[in-house]
């Protein structure tokens, strides 16, 4: 079985490689990378972790559901947890498709819905000594079925408006 | 497994933080104790502000998980589970 | 001075490298790749030829227009020609921004545009021995203020609407 | 630059072909004979649609550029020019 959480570094060549498929004209990968700066302030190391039995669970489902709503043959999604430096990868994502189109299309939604559903905490730590776990996004808990639609990345936390 | 808590006796329900309820509560784990079991999982976030209860103005947005199932506030918890707070989500 | 065509395998971890940025945040990444199958038939081999000289100042400009028109720090982009086999990339795009939004906004932009206005033909050889030049966009020469706007992919041709 | 042709010798214009009308034209490059320097980009094709008729039904969709820049119909042709001819586009 797959592991989608990993503490190593995410190796996209290999993930590349693997989803190779010779009917797909299409390869998009999006990468999470660690910023220096995060709400003006210089981050020199940063940490992830994970309650892994649901973020597996969760980003398998994920993956699922990308492949289910869009016409790809592959949608593979890896996230590292432990301690990162500047310029890691922290996630990955890996979609191919026939056309452009929809694998652009899955590689956004999944990667969406992995910052708002996947239970992991990133936990900076600030040139000035200040520490702290970034705001984010509920999990919904007592409404799974009211899952706002994921929306497009907000600066910091789970702001339901776009940013743009 | 349920198991019913003689009258008198206090019990304890293991509970997991993550994120910041893990800083606030001073540790990844800790038992919590409650009158009886089985309790909701209310009963038991009720009873882990009693004991910490800075630990409160977080629980709202709080998600609560056993094994690999998010739970609702009025699931049962058992002896057997460990109850698994999951604070406001940052991955990515 | 860089060389966006080249005759050589495009080299997707080499260009991840030298657009590093610790103040970026989200990488895409867009390759095209050779497919097996077009519009039915079954390819055997494929060949991409360009007329080099308008095709360099073509990408150089498409990849400065990525870089005007949306928030993000890198825009690399490379056309591969000559002959390649199933599943190799023809055309690699890297986007590297700040945020994820603009990341895969430019990506997907500066993908549609090169299609659009690159001066580059794919020539097809079919298991059956047939080949031909696929069909293609025209270059808007008479009235190149009148560019149609980059669409969704068409599967061949240049289909003025999207096809999803 | 820009020569003027004397009377009555025929001159030519250097095509370059690509895509679909190198098939067409039978090769990358030819001389296209025109009656007389400098001639306006249509009035090549026009000349090249007399020796290779097949080509006539391309040209339309066809785009003309001279170096690196894309030239309308009506821009002159000079001896030292190449006009390259442009078929719609595959790349991607």
């Amino acid at each position: 079985m797959t592991s989608h959480i990993t503490t190593a570094p995410i190796d996209v060549g290999a993930l590349m490689a693997t989803t190779e498929d010779p009917e797909a004209g299409a390869l998009v990968v999006f990468a999470g990378t660690v910023r220096q700066h995060n709400d003006g302030k210089k981050v020199t190391s940063i940490n992830y972790s994970a309650y892994i039995p649901l973020a597996e669970k969760s980003i398998a489902e994920i993956a699922a559901r990308a492949r289910r709503d869009h016409d790809i043959q592959c949608c593979e999604i890896r996230h590292r947890i432990g301690d990162m430096a500047v310029g890691d990868i922290s996630v990955l994502v890996v979609v191919r498709a026939e056309h452009r189109g929809e694998a652009f299309a899955a590689g956004r939604y999944a990667i969406d819905i992995v910052k708002h559903e996947v239970p992991i905490w990133k936990y900076e730590t600030y040139e000035d000594g200040t520490h702290e776990y970034v705001k984010g996004c509920p999990l919904h808990h007592e409404h799974p079925s009211n899952r706002h639609v994921a929306h497009a990345d907000a600066g910091a936390g789970c702001s339901p408006s776009p940013t743009r | 497994m349920t198991h019913s808590t003689p009258a008198g006796e206090t019990t304890t329900v293991r509970v997991q933080c993550f994120g910041v309820l893990q800083k606030v509560c001073g540790g990844a784990e800790r038992a919590v104790p409650v009158a009886a079991l089985p309790a909701s999982v209310a009963d038991v976030l009720d009873a882990l502000v009693r004991e910490v209860p800075e630990a409160g103005e977080y629980l709202d947005t709080t998600a609560c998980a056993i094994g690999d199932t998010l739970v609702h506030r009025a699931t049962p918890v058992s002896a057997d589970d460990t109850l698994v707070l999951l604070p406001p989500v940052s991955g990515g």
